[in-house]
Order: C-alpha cells, then structure tokens, then sequence
C-alpha cells in the first residue's frame, strides 16, 4: 500500500553522510508527503530500531506498513 | 532450555484445512507427558467494510524478517513456558472468507503453560510479524487490513 | 444475551478423536461472523504413579447433576463471554493414554473473549463438574485421580 | 472410592428429624471413620450446599469423591 504512494516498491536512497532512523523518516515524508497519513514502521536490515538509531551504510531499508497477521 | 528447536517451516499457501489441524493433534498422541493442548485458530470474517463485505484476504509478508521474527517468538514462548512441543502456521495468499489463516498449536504437561503460551503467542504475532493483508470486498476493492 | 442455548450432549464413550475435532472446526466455516477459535484438549499423562506407569484413566460421573453443572457453565460463559458459538465434549470409560478426553471449543468474532471464555470454561469443569477418574496402572492397580 | 470404603454404593439413611448438611457429614464420618482420611463433598439433591443448609427431606444426597474431569 505504500508502494502504492510512491508508485514504485523499490528505490536507491543516498544518504549523505550517516543518518540516523528518524532523519530517514524526514526524508521519507518529505519526499512523499501522502505517506503523512499512512502509519509505517522503519525496518533496517529486517529489524525494527528507535528513530535515534544510526543507519550503517549499505543497508536494507524497509517501510513496513501496520500489520495484519492472524 | 538448553535444547535447540530447529527452525519450523510457518508459512503456507492458502488457507489451513481442518485436516491439516486433526493431523497434527494426531501426531501428538504418542507424546504421553503432554496433559493439555491449546489450539488457537483466525478465521477469516465477512466484515462489512465502505467497499463492501470482506470476501477473503489476499495475505503478503515481508519473508525474511517474518521468518525471523516467528523464530524469535518460538524461542521466547520457550523460554517463558513448560512447553513440550510448539506449532505456528500462517497462510500467504488468498484465504476465502471462513477460512484459516492462523494456526497455533501449543502442548505442555499442564493446562496452565498452553493456555498462558497460546495467548502470548498470538499477541506476538499479530504485533511483531510483518504480515500484511489486503481485505478483498466486491468485485475489485480492497482494503488493508490493521491489527489492533 | 435473548438466545436460548439449547443443551447439549457432553458425554461421549472413549476418547474424542482428531477427526471429530477436525469435523467440529469445518462446520463453523459457514458462520462468518467468526473470527477466533479457541480450542483446549486434555489428554491423558503416562505419569509415574506407585503403582506403575498410567496407561489410562477410566471415567465415570454423576450424570445427572454433570450435565446440569456443564448446562450452568455454558449458560456462564455465553453471558460473560462474547461468544459465537461454545461446545463442550467429555469421556465416559476408558480413555488410554496419549488420547483425549475432553474438548472445549469457544468461537468469537474477536480472540480475546476466545481466550478467556476456554481458561474460565476449563478451570470450570475442573472445579465443578462430578466427574471421577481411575487411573489405570499396570495390570490391576489403579489410584483416583484428583484435579488441582 | 468411597463406595470402596462403605462397602457399599447406595444407603437409606434415616434423619431424626431435621438435619444440616453438615451434621449429616459428621454422622457419615461417624459410621464409616475411614472417611475422614478422604475428601469428599455432599451434594443434596444434585446440589453443593453449605454446611449450615438444612436438607429437606426426602433427598437424593451423594458424598462425592474429588473431581477428576479434564
């Protein structure tokens, strides 16, 4: 549903410099800024980290919209 | 634990038949310390939502974190409770309305460890695997589905 | 809640099997308001009595007031509990070990009232229901089995 | 198991006059003193009652063993 707001569901993001999580949320929404009302989780290399977080580069970042197992 | 619990396959394609359920109870039966099971299962409900009634969830994960994340709450539940044996299946795919789409299966000598381990279990899972489900209603609507 | 729940019949001869569980959980996919299944199975413990190993328990009850006390546990459930549907299944005879001899199945449109309605119905019979157990050891011995 | 005891699985027990539950259970205790090493608890007309409830007779009363159900 994500993919669905930024019309592709992959995308090479250069960071300049190190970046913490929540700097990349910055990015994100500033970048796509429909994706202000969605609800989504940071996942960096397939792990959920808090937003003060540094990304060490290269790095599998995933937004994860809410979740709907069970 | 000291005991290693090897890596369990969880994800399966479509729904999980109520077969499927009668045949893993079955294989429990030659384990004679285990006193109590419980069985949790998601079925699939008809909500009423703006586009329409929910006719199935088309079911997605992002695998590989999913996988770990299963892994993660299999070796928690085991350290946490006097388990015996742990079983988790979730459907990828298409599951119709009124099929299942979770199932956990939890054995333990005592009643209270399987009831506790079935809860935690299912909680777990609904907020830590990154499952993703997208509410079929009509002929071409959908509507992702929110754990709450 | 206005619905009369029509009483049930809980005492089955023997065990219960895996494909009685199974035939139950395929006849409530029509009810699609359904969206959690608890189920909770006991089954018989080989545990290490004086006389021997159990190699089964041999049930019997006080009928009559076993089935008044499941009807009262039912009616409990049904007005504490938001529950779709709630069926109880119990052993009469001889149960080996490794088989099982009750079976508790609450349906709910949500897991939480699942979960809690199968521990309260659990912890119920346990506690209420006059059903006595001889545990079988060896080839004559038994000892009675008391719920804690 | 407590039939084992009495000898027995059925009794007519005759009540002067009326009686409580729990001068019921002190009489049993007094005929069958084997019993007071077992649990057991008296369910009148297909009841549990307290021990200060009256029995009204005639009443099915049965001493009953410890529940083993599950």
């Amino acid at each position: 549903m994500l993919a669905e707001i930024a019309g592709l569901s992959d995308e090479l993001w250069n960071a300049g410099g190190s970046m913490t999580v929540g700097q990349f949320r910055a990015q994100v929404l500033d970048k796509y800024p429909a994706m202000r009302d969605k609800k989504f989780k940071i996942a960096v290399n397939q792990r959920i980290l808090d937003d003060f977080v540094s990304i060490e580069t290269p790095a599998e970042i995933a937004l994860l919209p809410p979740f709907a197992g069970g | 634990m000291e005991k290693v619990h090897k890596p369990k396959k969880v994800f399966v394609q479509g729904p999980i038949s109520p077969d499927f359920v009668a045949k893993s109870i079955a294989s429990h039966q030659s384990k004679t310390g285990i006193g109590a099971h419980a069985i949790f299962l998601g079925q699939i409900r008809a909500d009423q939502k703006e586009g329409g009634v929910v006719t199935g969830i088309d079911y997605t994960a992002y695998e590989e974190m999913a996988e770990q994340a299963f892994h993660d709450i299999r070796e928690a539940a085991f350290a946490r409770f006097e388990l015996t044996c742990m079983h988790i299946y979730h459907s990828l795919g298409l599951v119709p309305t009124g099929e299942i789409s979770l199932f956990v299966f939890v054995s333990s000598p005592h009643r209270r460890a399987a009831f506790e381990a079935s809860e935690y279990i299912v909680e777990e899972i609904k907020a830590k695997v990154p499952i993703f489900g997208k509410e079929l209603t009509g002929d071409s609507g959908h509507v992702w589905k929110e754990n709450t």
